[in-house]
């Protein structure tokens, strides 16, 4: 059977369910401000400028968000044990991690989309060309994250701790892509020769390419049995 | 008592006896550091813990390494021995773990004034340190034997893929530590003596690593066979 | 008695959870068009038995066949089967049609609104079939869990206590669905604790007991003189 | 019926199951140090001393180990449906709260247990006599946050993805607190006259007082319909 | 017909989810020592009706009285009442003794130690008593939620679909210890989809159709007569 179409199904499924009421939707987002919100109130206004923990903030707070957004992916295959109804289908294992994928993957996107103006407005970061440039480094991290919370969150909901469980397992994968774009944001944001930022990108870029072929492996191990 | 427990058992007090040989080891490298070795000119009597420190933190980073490859195994041979070979290792890593982290800020007090730096190499033994604990929070909270076992080698898999990238992270993330002096392809810069105590040292700790995880293995074996037999 | 073609084949099916063997080397072998009772008491292991046969668990020791497959290990053969479990296998959020219509996408049903609209409306549920499910009632659950099941006409029908909570309108249908898959030669393995239920379209009776066959005969003619054998065989 | 005894029983009965399995408080206090950690990796070591961050990594990271904390307290409710199951009991609703508060402070508590020294360590925080103090401020934080989160939870859990809701209902309420807290740090790092942090301390005070009131109050309104 | 000093009352009982009026109109009274079957189709209601007299939802018109007190506003009364729910109300991560414990203590029950172990034993849990619940079997998941459910003998009892999963064996004991409170005189209404499960104790016949009592009377003395009416009154 063709992996693209149960896998369509899938994303469009979690998406229209996630689209109905858009509990996690709104969750994440405000969630993400929250986060950028707290620093700016949990800082020493005088002696941390905000300038200066623009970029940390920014990613700290996408990734949580992200956490918060992958955390959802699983639960709403728990109740009524919905994940058995799509196991005793045909459909290859591999179109259910792609299509869980991409589902995360809009989502998070959405949730960045909404939180990233919003870094930009609170910070009062220079708008310029160069923010086009960091929304497709966020693309970059998002991309890397969802491809191993997927796999992580299908784990975690089989515990009665998923919530607990997924960012303890996502976090310390989540750590040097956060590194990563942090110090591209810093260099970008203090206007550096494009060749210093051009590194950084490789490097995530290598990060995505690793994980998400080491995701598509192993998602099949997780899901069955 | 069924044939397999009493390999279970035989295994345990074979590695019993290697961790007590690993034991004697570390005194013999006590004795060899405090009685053969010059004191350090700079660090005194600190730069003792250079016997422990280093060889701590490198046998965590075969006790990881190790659940790594034993997890990839896992995953395509499907013996669950391997699986309690990665708890074993694990559960051992960590104990080198917390030996170096512990160790380490100890050191550092005297040497640079500061329990704790970002160093590299602190950092990253926190990381994989964090990581494993993260592996073991996801083993106790399974309760199949079978979904635990793949999944933590999932985990486990992943997380080797990941230490080439924690590296990257923690060295690209400045570092105020000693560069590492015995790895350097030059010649050592270290006065023989104590290059001859840092290698033993490191034979030390694997001799101990072996016979800990061993120990461990056994147990663990042990406690799944009487699991079975109980039914 | 040597059956031909089997549909399922159980063979030395072990399986434990922990501490507990929930089978203990189960045999058994059902032809097409046969319709098995499985009785036992609770923790006998009819669950267990029924997700080693879908793929859902593996088994300990031994192997189980689907017209051939072993589902865990082979997929996509998995459309042969159909498992109604305790559990319903839908989202709350949808609508019973929009979860039918995920289910035929997975099962790759082709032209599917027809089909489905079908299927709503053996469970008698057209006239809430564009309602969310969250907040269904039982029986309005399990009507759904019926049709998501045997959406796909499996040759192989795995049916865990289907009756539960069914109104007795909603039971007679199911029946008569039986009745008819049955005719059309499709093996029907059904667990339950009440025979009556089913005792009429049954061909075959097996009673599990602590994770072992204890008893596998034709169906006999007298209910009430089975029923006190059971009883008896539980005692035991 | 006295109020004291179902509310031991229902800490008890949280604890208990807890500590059956310690995940959950691996998990939690894993989290609060990886959180520690993250920030430590998206600041700009080169502008930004570790020095400068500390105070308000240090809340922002018990804020939000609390708010995973406080998932868990409810959502142990949801399987099988608890929760009816104690509100069919005589036991006075004050009592679920009391039993469910007191759960949650002790397992935030111990987070903060671990999690604070760790602080300390990382940041190179001056071990002195101050720490105490800080301790003691920790506590006064866990205070609100466990009273205002023991009402939330208990809503969210009759939602689907409590575990996404909680943090959107109660980071705003968090904000208060952890910018105190911050402000008294800040100040006590600064060894500043013990004048000026008093201040501080007495709004924490303030908040909690409050929002213990306010919560006893709601909270039957919460859990009956 | 009047009944002295009633055990439940319900008036007018109105309740709306959204769109579905799951009740519209209930009256319903009834008297200690009754035993009482509630009938009707899924999503008639039935669930509803108990969780209201229960107090865990309200009404939106109508009021209900156990023993005299609405439940909802008066919580302090609520011992005097045990409903056995669809869902089990027990911890995954305890032992059965340890739930029955927790609700021993939440009622308030002094010494509770022996009594537990009556209540295990009543529900043939005794050798699973120190098991954690998690990965009990449906029925023996029922059978606990039994024990709970009645630990605290309480002079009204309402059972929805008690009997669903439980094995013959359980089945027959709950039966007895229907009777044993009946006989007590104890109120006992009990939600069923086959009367045939309790017709023999039971006192009267209700049933409810689209949330209003369609049907009150006496039980009837002819089982198959009865079910045919019942059938002829769903198919109207
Ligand atoms: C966890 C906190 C740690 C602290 C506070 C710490 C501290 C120190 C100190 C003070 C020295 C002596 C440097 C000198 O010779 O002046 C040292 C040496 C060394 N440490 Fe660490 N260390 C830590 C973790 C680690 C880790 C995780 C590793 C290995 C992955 C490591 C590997 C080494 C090695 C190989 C040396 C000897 C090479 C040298 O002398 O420069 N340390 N460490
Ligand atoms: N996931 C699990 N973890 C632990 N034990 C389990 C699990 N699933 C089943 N068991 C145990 O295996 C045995 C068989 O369970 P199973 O559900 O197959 O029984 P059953 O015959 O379906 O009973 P019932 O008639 O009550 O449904 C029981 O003792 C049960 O406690
Ligand atoms: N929480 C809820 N949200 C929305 N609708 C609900 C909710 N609970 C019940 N309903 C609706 O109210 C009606 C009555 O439900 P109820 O569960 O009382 O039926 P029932 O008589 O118990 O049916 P069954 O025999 O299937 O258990 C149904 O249409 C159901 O969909
Ligand atoms: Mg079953
Ligand atoms: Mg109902």
């Amino acid at each position: 059977m063709s992996v693209l179409r149960p896998a369509l199904a899938i994303a469009v499924k979690d998406l229209r369910i996630e689209w109905r009421h858009r509990t996690a939707l709104l969750t994440a987002t405000v969630f993400a401000v929250l986060v950028l919100l707290i620093f700016v109130f949990s800082r020493d206004a005088g002696s941390v400028s905000l300038a200066t923990i623009a970029p940390s903030v920014l990613w700290v707070a996408l990734a949580l968000a992200s956490l918060v957004a992958l955390n959802r992916a699983f639960l709403l295959e728990r109740e009524h044990s919905a994940l058995d109804g799509i196991l005793l289908t045909p459909a290859p294992r591999a179109a259910l991690f792609w299509g869980k994928w991409l589902a995360n993957l809009v989502f998070v996107l959405v949730v960045q989309a909404v939180a990233f103006p919003l870094w930009v407005l609170f910070f009062n970061v220079p708008a310029s060309a160069a923010l086009v440039l960091l929304a497709g480094v966020a693309v970059l991290t998002a991309i890397g994250f969802t491809a191993v919370g997927t796999v992580f969150s299908a784990m975690a909901v089989r515990t009665r701790f998923a919530e607990l469980l997924l960012p303890v397992l996502l976090l310390p994968f989540m750590i040097p892509p956060v590194f990563f774009a942090t110090q591209f944001t810093v260099r970008l944001l203090s206007d550096r020769p494009a060749g210093e930022l051009w590194g950084w990108i490789r490097l995530l870029l290598l990060y995505d390419v690793v994980f998400l072929m080491v995701a598509t492996l192993l998602f099949p191990v997780v899901v069955d049995e | 008592m069924t044939p397999d427990v009493a390999a279970a058992n035989r295994r345990i007090r074979r590695g019993l006896v290697i961790t007590a040989i690993g034991l004697v080891g570390l005194a013999a490298l006590y004795v060899l550091a405090l009685e053969y070795t010059p004191t350090e000119r700079f660090q005194g009597l600190a730069q003792k813990i250079y016997y422990v420190h280093p060889p701590g933190a490198y046998a965590m980073q075969l006790a990881f390494t190790v659940v790594g490859i034993v997890s990839a195994l896992y995953l395509w041979l499907r013996d669950e021995r391997l699986d309690h070979v990665a708890e074993a290792s694990a559960e051992v890593g960590l104990v080198f773990a917390v030996l170096t982290l512990v160790t380490g800020p100890i050191w550092g007090k005297p040497v640079w004034g500061a329990w704790w730096t970002w160093d590299s190499r602190l950092t990253f033994t926190l990381i994989e340190f964090l990581l494993f604990a993260g592996y073991f929070a996801l083993r106790s909270a399974m309760h199949d034997r079978f979904d635990r076992a793949r999944y933590s080698a999932v985990v486990g898999t992943m997380a080797l893929l990941l230490v080439p990238f924690n590296h990257l992270t923690v060295y690209l993330y400045n570092t105020t530590h000693p560069k590492p002096i015995v790895m350097q392809t030059s010649k050592p810069a270290l006065p023989d003596e104590m290059l001859g105590t840092f290698l033993v040292g490191l034979a030390v700790f694997t001799v101990l690593y072996v016979g800990f995880v061993m120990t461990r293995y056994g147990i663990g074996v042990r406690r799944a066979m009487q699991e079975a037999a109980h039914a | 008695m040597p059956i031909p073609e089997p549909a399922i084949i159980a063979r030395g099916v072990h399986r434990r959870f922990g501490a507990v063997a929930a089978l203990a080397g189960v045999d058994f072998e059902m032809a097409p068009n046969e319709v098995v009772l499985l009785l036992g008491p609770n923790g006998a292991g009819k669950t267990t038995l029924l997700r080693c046969l879908a793929g859902l668990i593996r088994p300990t020791h031994g192997s189980v066949r689907v017209l051939g497959h072993d589902l865990a290990r082979n997929p996509s053969a998995r459309g042969a089967l159909g498992l109604l479990s305790h559990h319903a296998q839908v989202y709350d959020d949808l609508t019973p049609r929009e979860n039918l219509q995920f289910a035929a996408a997975l099962h790759g049903i082709t032209a599917p609104e027809a089909h489905i609209t079908r299927a709503l409306a053996a469970v008698a549920l057209t006239d809430r079939a564009d309602q969310p499910v969250r907040g269904f009632s039982r029986g309005l659950l399990q009507r759904l869990a019926i049709a998501r099941a045997t959406l796909h006409d499996p040759p192989v029908l795995l049916l865990d206590e289907p009756f539960t909570g069914l109104d007795s309108p909603a039971a007679d249908a199911l029946r008569t669905r039986i009745a008819h898959e049955r005719a059309a030669g499709r093996a029907i393995l059904c667990v339950t604790h009440d025979p009556r239920e089913l005792w009429d379209l049954a061909t075959r009776v097996v009673v599990l007991v602590a994770g072992q066959v204890r008893l596998d005969v034709a169906r006999p003619a007298n209910l009430d003189a089975f029923r006190d054998d059971y009883a008896r065989l539980l005692a035991a």
